[in-house]
């Protein structure tokens, strides 16, 4: 079971709270009649699924109820950062030599 | 029940820490047995002079007790307390006797002694590693009546439970800052160095007392006691602390991501009468700061021929038996060692009495002082030698001992051989947190590497040998973890002072002389399995070259031991059978749980009730007491039907639906999901989320709306209240109201955040009774208040707010029968007593309530569709003939792009459509597949399928809805149901069967 | 290659079993080949097999970054059957029963394809409608499965718990006779093998790690942890890897990655007669050969590559096995792990030519490609040799996504596996 | 014409109640509670309707008289009073807020004794030590297989909101673990 940081929250909460919701910085178009059906396939189907760090969100659905980002590390399961929705993506240079120095040897 | 103690032939008196005071008894294949209270299983079956205890998983080969911990891979017996109560498996140097226990010996017949599988032990050179692959399959028809069922009869060690389990378990989220796994000097030196500075400390170990190696280690002296009277005292003090939490029997066996660790206490099977109320077993979910790993190590057996013969055993065991539990394991007991603790372990039984006739040891030029002890003993030590074989069948009886490099054999008369390769560090826990070993080659051995936790790892599981260097390392990783999480607590030193406990050295991986390749011999690595040096070699040979297809063919470290002592023996014959260096060969996956975690433990309270909520609406009792039939509809229970006496469901149903048209009928509706959506873009959100238009919707007014996901098809439906500007009352299936919810949560918070909105779930809130039919009106007016319930003031889909019975209330004026109807809004803690006071009223008037069913029926004589049964994923609006509640102007709503894909706007969809059976009898089953023409060979094209189907008192006759290519199209044609024995002829018609005009809705 | 037989094991047996010779062999790279697989699961060598074995074309390598076999085909509960839904699905699936029935003789290796029988149990109105759906439509393609009683589900199965106060009570249960399990070691063993025979080169230990494509963009082969290889036709069948794979290629996938768990129970002596499975409670579970219960469980909620997953996913799952089957409360869990599958929108494999000239992909078997393994392999050879479908692998295409054409079991019934 | 009737709230649990030593787990009847959204700039405007000052830290709680404010979220509280209905007070209000009269939607139980973390701990996953969740802290989380509002009114006493339909299950829930809970305390 994740522990995931609520950025609303602000503490760490157990996965079971939380549902997670697919991949991170998919707009919806304004225009969204407007989309060519490979725009619509694009926006509803096609994922990065990256194996590394990814941008995902979730939703603190038996907390506080709020949807918000992260960065996680497909890998490692490691969260690097967690964000409000709305917010851009993080600069994770710095966050990821942090984690990085975290694991001793 | 107070056998003496002299009975026992292999208790010691003045050995061990057990009372004579305190006798037991238990029965072993039924013999009643004496024991000492604090044995475990086995160590009261040695101090029987009980070796064998077993037969062996593909052989059937007599197995003896080779450990004395949970590493055990051969005395596992089925442990039984009472009928119900049977268990198997259970490894006999962990169970605690307790007086009455009841074991039996497993994988034999007709006994222990005479065993007819044994047969496979001669045929063995046939059951090579893998030997079922390359044979069984000729004839084709034989794999199923003949081969596989043998197969099968042969496999599996002990039996199954066949009672249900009359036990309960318990589980428990717990925090804490410093989680210690592992009792012993490690351990607890680090346990209290943490506590003593502040921090939340649980410390656990598997075992019935702390203190691991001390168990037996009898050279070890702590701050002046002997070290296992320390980790008593320690444990006390532990115990004694608010700070921190002490669990004995506890085993640690899953490492999950960020700390998260699974305990597994075992709470009452060392009892003989447990208390009721006790759980058996109690699991530990703990999320820890730090946690520091001090599991120890294992020690190896000798891989040599005959190694698995009853009465050989590890080192370590024979001098746990002996130090910790006062038994000997033999009276005459041959040494056959590659490292330096088989000699401890041989002073203290020759000290004891015990007959040692020699120490065989592969190496050399052992430690000096020992070979001096040994001398000084008057025990003989023979160097540079190896045991070639051990004699003796269902007990060892002698070794054959030859040099290692050839010479003459001496054969040595014995009734016991114990043995030590050296000893594996415990990385299990470790590995599980997916930390990465490294190969320490001075000392062929795997020892961490990088860590990928928060988490640091002490004492022998570590590779640190020395005893000093153990006390200090496990001081500072206490007192680190402590102070990195408690800054400002007060510092405590902590000092340990211990002598002995000189390192061990000496080590042999793979098999020991007279097994090597191109010997046939058996020659064990994984006795549970019986896997032999042999077996790793001939996978090499056939190919199987990376270490995880040579445990997967030969099943080496697949039993359930895991392969504590079998996998670095196994990878290192491998290695030498590749010509590679061990690190090179690489260890496999050490995978949860750590030693096999009881099912039950792991559920603990989800069962029965608690399995998961079961979902009652406020009228439930009611229901119940006016002899409702119940369905669930997720967790939902709800009202099926109303079975009067003498009536089967379609009987009920019938009358149900025909009340319901000619006279009143009640239902309860409260599974309804409600959602109230307040804010001053409330109207402008739902025009998104729906495809209906909702902008113009008036105050007082009801809508029924679809939502799409974006792909275009339905995912709910449900009609939407306007109680004021800026408020609505949204209503949803009974299983979408989650997922819709959330759905809209998500757009609202991603997609259209600047929208001033606010959701609410109110399901519960609202117990909802729906009153249909010619006299509800009549029925309901006489107990509201504050509303006018005529057509006019209060047309069909129209709502107010007013009274009813004296409590508030949000009436609506709707219909889901096709009926002039109301829905009536209470909240929830009045639901029941409205719902009884109404129900008065409509069986007076000669209604009666109806269920599901027969709400089912009654919507589909109106071809009103159910999502979920007239639509599946994959129907679209426009396909359920809903097309005109897609808002043609809207210029967004969620699914106006996907519902424009190529494949949903295409010719010849599947649409729905009404259906007719010809003979005007046949009701067709749900799920059944329409064809054009029945003739056809199969595989049959099929052109639909019935979503609904019923028979209709009202329209007295067969009813279906049926999603059919082209099916808007297909009026009147005819089309097939071929079913297994007849074909139905149906026909296309449109799916309204009563009231098409509709004239009824409005009363 | 030597053949097996039950003689050949009684003469091994005779000398010490020194006659046997590797099963396949760590042959040489060659710079190019006619075709590179990349994945040496079982749908990966299968299509090597294949490729092989009905198109002749055996100049073919597969490679694969670990061990043979070590993805999902090595970590999976092994259910077969092919009572699916929509036609698309069961052509495709009761091809591979049909090649699963004659497999082992096929392979000359004994893969022990038991046909047990799998029962899906149906727990509530709505799960009889969709479980009938199904028997309707599997009558008229000619696809075994038949709908039980709840007594009859408890005659074929008696552990079961069919009492009337279980929570989900057993309302009936859809039975397919010809489903069952095989050894899935066995099956990418003997796929190799027999792969190996025919000349394909099973390369282990050699990661892809990036797609040569040349001027007009079309695949000229892929670099490795061992260097270039050469080849006109790549097929990719890397299961819970393939969007990481398809990158290499600047493709992007409708995919995602999920860890999905599995245990097994300490062996016992046989007690457990065929497959169960049930949908409503999330729950599977079969006796292996050797006596483990093998338990299947859900994924877990995000996507992972990391093989491993939370201990609540298989607390859930034990909590629906033991009410389904209480008698199985006291027994013990050995171990447990992880596979990553991949997974598509509508829960259907893509079995296809990709945009990019000479590139083909098999993948999105998602929890429940096992059972399609000989299936798969047949039809993807046949794509790659004639770079054209077969006729059992025609719909399941990457533009159906683009189209709207889906085949949504899932979304019509809401069962996996 | 409406008859006169006098309806009494129906509790979900009815009168139950267990207790075994260190522990005792209570329905609590009756209560009225109001799901609250406000706007940031209007949560003074509520507060003074509402006579307590709506807490803006995560996890906290305001308290005055028989009223409790709860944060729940951002911009979410959930209000509980166990005399007199919130709601009466926000009817004519003025504010951009969303207020929604939840009294029948929750029930309450109350876990009261030296044991009463452990036993919600049983199946909470979230650290209920005195430091880490104090008194007067509350946020919505799980038990077990349902989602519970948990506010701790005292350092032995846990008030347990749950949706009605669920309540049977979380007071089984609670009522087993605090049989497991006591039995293992006084091994
Ligand atoms: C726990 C679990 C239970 C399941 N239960 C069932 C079941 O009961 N029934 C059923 O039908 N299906 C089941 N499945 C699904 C089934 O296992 C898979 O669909 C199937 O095995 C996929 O086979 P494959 O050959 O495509 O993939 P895999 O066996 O995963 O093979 C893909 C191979 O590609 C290799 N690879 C990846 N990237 C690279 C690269 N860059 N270079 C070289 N090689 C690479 C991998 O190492 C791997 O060996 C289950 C899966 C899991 C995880
Ligand atoms: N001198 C040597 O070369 C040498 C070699 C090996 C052992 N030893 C002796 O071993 C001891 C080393 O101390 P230590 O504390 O590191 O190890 P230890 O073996 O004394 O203690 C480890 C403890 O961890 C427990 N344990 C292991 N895995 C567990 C799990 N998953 N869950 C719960 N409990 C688990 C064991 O039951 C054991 O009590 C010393 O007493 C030392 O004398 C010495
Ligand atoms: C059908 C099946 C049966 C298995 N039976 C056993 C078993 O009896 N003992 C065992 O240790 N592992 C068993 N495993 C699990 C493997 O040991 C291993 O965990 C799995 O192949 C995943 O590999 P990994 O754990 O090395 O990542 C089994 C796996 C499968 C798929
Ligand atoms: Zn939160």
């Amino acid at each position: 079971m994740l522990l995931i940081h609520c950025p609303y929250c602000a503490e760490e909460r157990p996965e079971t709270e939380f549902a997670h919701a697919g991949e991170a910085h998919i707009e919806r178009s304004t225009q969204m009649g407007e989309l060519t059906d490979e725009g619509f396939a694009n926006f509803f189907f096609y994922r990065d699924n990256t194996k590394g760090i990814t941008y995902e969100r979730w939703r603190h659905i038996h907390g506080c109820g709020r949807f918000f980002n992260a960065a996680r590390d497909t890998v490692s399961d490691k969260f690097l950062v967690t964000y409000k929705a709305g917010e851009p993506k993080p600069d994770l240079s710095e966050i990821d030599n942090q984690t990085k120095a975290g694991a001793k040897s | 029940m107070n056998a003496p103690v002299s009975i026992q032939p292999n208790r010691i008196p003045g050995k061990g820490r057990l009372s004579a005071a305190d006798p037991l008894r238990f029965t072993f294949d039924g013999k009643t047995l004496p024991a000492l209270k604090g044995d475990t299983v086995a160590s009261a079956l040695i101090a029987n002079d009980i070796h064998l205890v077993g037969r062996s998983f593909k052989y059937h080969r007599p197995r003896g007790i080779v450990s004395a911990g949970s590493e055990e891979p051969n005395a596992l017996l089925g442990i039984q307390r009472d009928v119900a109560r049977h268990t198997p498996n259970i490894r006999a140097t962990v169970q605690e006797v307790y007086d009455g226990l009841e074991a039996t010996s497993q994988n034999r017949w007709p006994s222990l002694k005479y065993d007819i599988g044994e047969i496979n032990d001669i045929a063995s050179p046939l059951l090579s590693a893998g030997f079922y692959y390359k044979t069984f399959m000729w004839p084709r028809k034989a794999w199923d009546k003949v081969y596989e069922p043998f197969i099968r009869k042969a496999a599996g060690l002990g039996k199954a439970p066949v009672h249900k389990d009359p036990d309960h378990y318990s589980s428990q989220h717990e925090h804490c800052d410093v989680l210690i796994l592992g009792g012993g000097i490690a351990g607890l030196s680090a346990a209290l160095a943490a506590a003593k500075n502040g921090a939340r400390v649980i410390i656990c170990d598997e075992q019935a007392t702390f203190g691991g190696a001390l168990h037996f280690d009898s050279d070890v002296t702590v701050d002046g006691m002997d070290g296992f009277s320390w980790a008593q005292k320690v444990t006390a003090e532990l115990a004694a602390m608010d700070n921190a939490r002490v669990l004995l029997r506890t085993t640690a066996f899953g490492y999950y991501a960020q700390n998260y660790v699974a305990l597994i206490e075992r709470v009452t099977e060392h009892l003989s009468a447990p208390r009721a109320d006790l759980p058996r077993e109690r699991l530990w979910e703990v999320r820890a700061k730090k946690v520091i790993i001090a599991t120890g190590s294992i020690e190896r057996h000798m891989v040599f021929a005959n190694n698995d013969r009853p009465g050989i055993l590890l080192a370590s065991a024979a001098r746990t038996y002996l130090n910790h539990y006062g038994v000997g394991v033999g009276k005459n007991v041959g040494v056959y060692t590659a490292n330096d603790s088989a000699y401890a372990a041989a002073f203290d039984l020759k000290e004891a009495g015990i007959n040692i006739p020699a120490i065989v040891d592969v190496r050399d030029n052992p430690n000096e002082e020992l070979l001096a002890k040994a001398s000084a003993l008057g025990i003989r030590v023979l160097t540079g030698h190896g045991v070639m074989a051990a004699g003796g069948k269902l007990r060892v009886s002698s070794m054959s001992v030859a040099p290692v490099n050839g010479g003459a054999n001496e054969v040595i008369a014995v009734d016991s051989i114990i043995m030590s390769g050296g000893w594996t560090p415990s990385v299990h826990m470790f590995s599980q947190s997916r930390g990465k070993v490294t190969y320490d080659a001075d000392k062929s051995r795997f020892v961490p590497g990088v860590y990928a936790q928060d988490c640091v790892s002490i004492g022998a599981c570590n590779g640190t040998d020395n005893l000093s260097a153990t006390i200090d390392e496990a001081i500072a990783a206490g007192e680190d973890a402590a102070r990195a999480v408690r800054h400002n607590a007060k510092q405590s030193a902590t000092a340990i002072n211990a002598t002995g406990g000189e390192a061990w050295e000496g080590t042999l991986i793979g098999a020991a002389p007279g097994a090597e390749a191109g010997k046939v011999v058996k020659a064990f690595v994984d006795f549970q399995n019986d896997v032999t040096a042999k077996d790793i070699r001939l996978a090499v040979q056939e190919g199987f070259h990376s270490i995880e297809h040579v445990k997967r063919f030969t099943t080496n470290g697949m039993a359930t031991d895991q392969g504590k002592l079998s996998n670095m023996h196994g990878l290192a014959i491998a290695a030498e059978a590749l010509g590679k260096d061990l690190p090179e060969v690489g260890l496999t996956t050490f995978r949860a749980p750590y030693t096999p975690v009881t099912f039950g433990a792991l559920v603990s309270h989800s069962k029965g009730t608690l399995f998961e909520p079961t979902r009652k609406t406020p009228m439930h009792d009611s229901e119940v007491a006016i002899g409702a039939v119940f369905e669930d509809v997720g967790s939902w229970k709800r009202a099926w039907y109303y079975p009067k006496t003498g009536e089967d469901m379609h009987a009920a149903v019938n009358r149900e639906c025909k009340t319901a048209r000619t006279n009143v009928g009640m239902f309860d509706a409260s599974t309804l999901g409600k959602i109230e959506v307040v804010g001053p873009d409330a109207a402008e959100f739902l025009n998104l989320i729906y495809t209906n238009p909702f902008l113009k919707l008036g105050v007082g007014k009801l809508r029924y709306g679809i939502m799409c996901r974006e792909d275009g098809f339905i995912y709910d439906d449900g009609v939407v209240a306007r109680i004021a500007e800026d408020r609505f009352h949204v209503t949803t299936t009974t299983g979408g109201a989650p997922r819709v919810l959330n759905m809209m949560e998500d757009y609202l918070q991603t997609e259209f955040p600047h929208m001033k909105v606010w959701l609410t779930s109110t399901s519960e809130q609202w117990a909802v009774i729906a009153v249909q039919g010619p006299k509800s009106r009549d029925i309901v007016s006489p107990f509201v208040e504050g509303i006018d319930l005529s057509t006019e003031a209060l047309p069909h889909m129209s709502m107010a707010e007013g009274t009813i019975c004296g409590v508030p209330t949000r009436l609506m004026r709707m219909s889901f029968t096709g009926e002039m109807g109301f829905e009536i809004n209470v909240p929830a803690d009045y639901g029941r007593a409205v719902w009884d006071t109404l129900y008065q009223a409509v069986e007076e008037a000669g209604g009666c309530a109806y269920g599901t069913e027969a709400m089912h029926v009654l919507r589909a004589e109106k071809g009103y569709i159910i999502v979920g049964q007239d639509t599946d994923g994959t129907v679209t609006p426009y396909d359920a003939g809903l097309g005109w509640a897609v808002g043609k102007k809207k210029t967004d709503f969620v699914g106006i792009r996907g519902l424009k894909r190529p494949d949903l706007v295409a010719e010849g969809r599947r649409q729905l459509v009404g259906l007719k059976s010809v003979d005007g009898r046949s009701v067709l089953e749900e799920g059944a597949q329409i064809v054009d023409d029945p003739n056809q060979p199969m595989p049959m094209k099929m052109i639909g399928w019935v979503s609904s189907s019923y028979w209709s008192g009202n329209a007295q006759k067969p009813i279906a809805m049926a999603l059919i290519e082209d099916g808007f199209n297909l009026m009147g044609k005819k089309l097939y149901v071929p079913m297994a024995n007849e074909v139905i002829e149906v026909e296309v018609c449109k799916a309204v069967f009563v009231d098409e005009e509709g004239g009824r809705l409005h009363g | 290659m030597r053949r097996f037989s039950g003689f050949a094991v009684a003469r091994e047996a005779m000398r010490a079993h020194k006659g046997w010779e590797k099963q396949w062999d760590n042959p040489e790279l060659k710079s190019s080949y006619d075709v590179i697989i990349i994945g040496a699961g079982g749908h990966g060598l299968a299509t090597a097999y294949y490729l092989a074995k009905e198109h002749g074309i055996t100049n073919v390598a597969v490679l694969e970054k670990g061990w043979l076999g070590g993805g999902n085909t090595g970590r999976n509960t092994t259910i077969i059957r092919s009572n699916y839904l929509f036609d698309e699905s069961a052509g495709l699936y009761n091809h591979a029963v049909k090649l699963w029935e004659g497999l082992s003789q096929d392979l000359n290796y004994n893969v022990m394809f038991s046909q047990r029988g799998v029962m899906m149990m149906a727990h509530n109105v709505h799960d009889v409608q969709v479980f009938k759906r199904h028997v309707h439509a599997n009558r008229l393609n000619g696809v075994d499965n038949e709908w039980l009683t709840p007594e009859q589900a408890k005659e074929y199965c008696p552990p079961l718990d069919i009492s009337k106060s279980a929570r989900y009570p057993v309302r009936g249960a859809a039975l397919q006779r010809k489903g069952g399990t095989a050894r899935h070691d066995a099956v990418a063993w003997g796929y190799a093998r027999a792969a190996a025979a025919r000349g394909v080169h099973i390369v282990q230990n050699c990661e892809v790690k990036g797609i040569r494509r040349g001027a007009s963009g079309e695949v000229t082969g892929v670099e490795t942890s061992r260097g270039f290889i050469g080849a006109k036709k790549v097929g990719v069948v890397a299961a819970g890897n393939t969007s990481h794979v398809m990158q290499m290629a600047d493709v992007q996938m409708p995919l995602e990655s999920y860890p999905l768990q599995a245990l097994v129970s300490e062996p016992v002596k046989p007690c457990f007669p065929c497959v169960v499975m049930s949908n409503t409670v999330h729950a599977y579970i079969s006796q292996s050969d050797k006596g483990e219960l093998v338990i299947g469980a859900g994924t877990d909620q995000y996507t992972s590559y990391s093989q491993t997953g939370g201990l609540h996913v298989i607390q859930h799952t034990l909590d629906a096995i033991c009410e389904i089957f209480p008698i199985f409360s006291r027994m013990k869990m050995l171990r447990s792990w992880g596979g990553i599958v991949d997974v598509t929108p509508d829960r259907s494999p893509i079995i296809a030519q990709t945009p990019v000239e000479g590139l083909y992909v098999n993948c999105g078997w998602g929890t429940g490609g096992f059972k399609a393994t000989p299936g798969s392999g047949h039809v993807f050879a046949h794509t790659i040799a004639n770079a054209a479908p077969h006729k059992f692998n025609e719909g399941y295409t990457m533009e159906r996504f683009t189209s709207g054409r889906l085949i949504d079991e899932a979304a019509a019934a809401a069962v996996s596996h | 014409m409406a008859k006169p009737l006098k309806l009494e709230r129906a509790h979900p649990l009815g009168d139950q109640n267990f207790g075994a030593p260190g522990i005792s787990i209570t329905s609590v009847r009756g209560g009225y509670r109001c799901s609250l959204r406000v706007a940031q700039s209007d949560i003074s405007a509520v507060s003074n309707a509402l006579g307590v000052d709506l807490p803006q830290a995560p996890k906290t709680s305001a308290r005055s008289a028989n009223r409790v404010a709860m944060w729940l979220g951002p911009d979410e509280w959930l209000i509980y009073d166990s005399k007199a209905n919130p709601i009466d007070d926000l009817k004519n209000i003025n504010a951009l807020c969303s207020a929604v009269d939840v009294s029948h939607r929750n029930t309450a139980i109350e876990a009261k004794g030296p044991l009463a973390a452990e036993v919600i701990n049983a199946g909470c996953p979230q650290d209920l030590s005195l430091e880490v969740f104090p008194v007067g802290a509350c946020s919505r989380t799980i038990l077990g297989k349902a989602e519970i509002v948990l506010y701790r009114a005292k350092a032995d006493t846990f008030h347990i909101e749950c949706w009605r339909s669920f309540a049977p299950y979380v007071f089984e829930l609670l009522r087993t673990a605090a049989r497991d809970q006591s039995a293992l305390a006084v091994r």
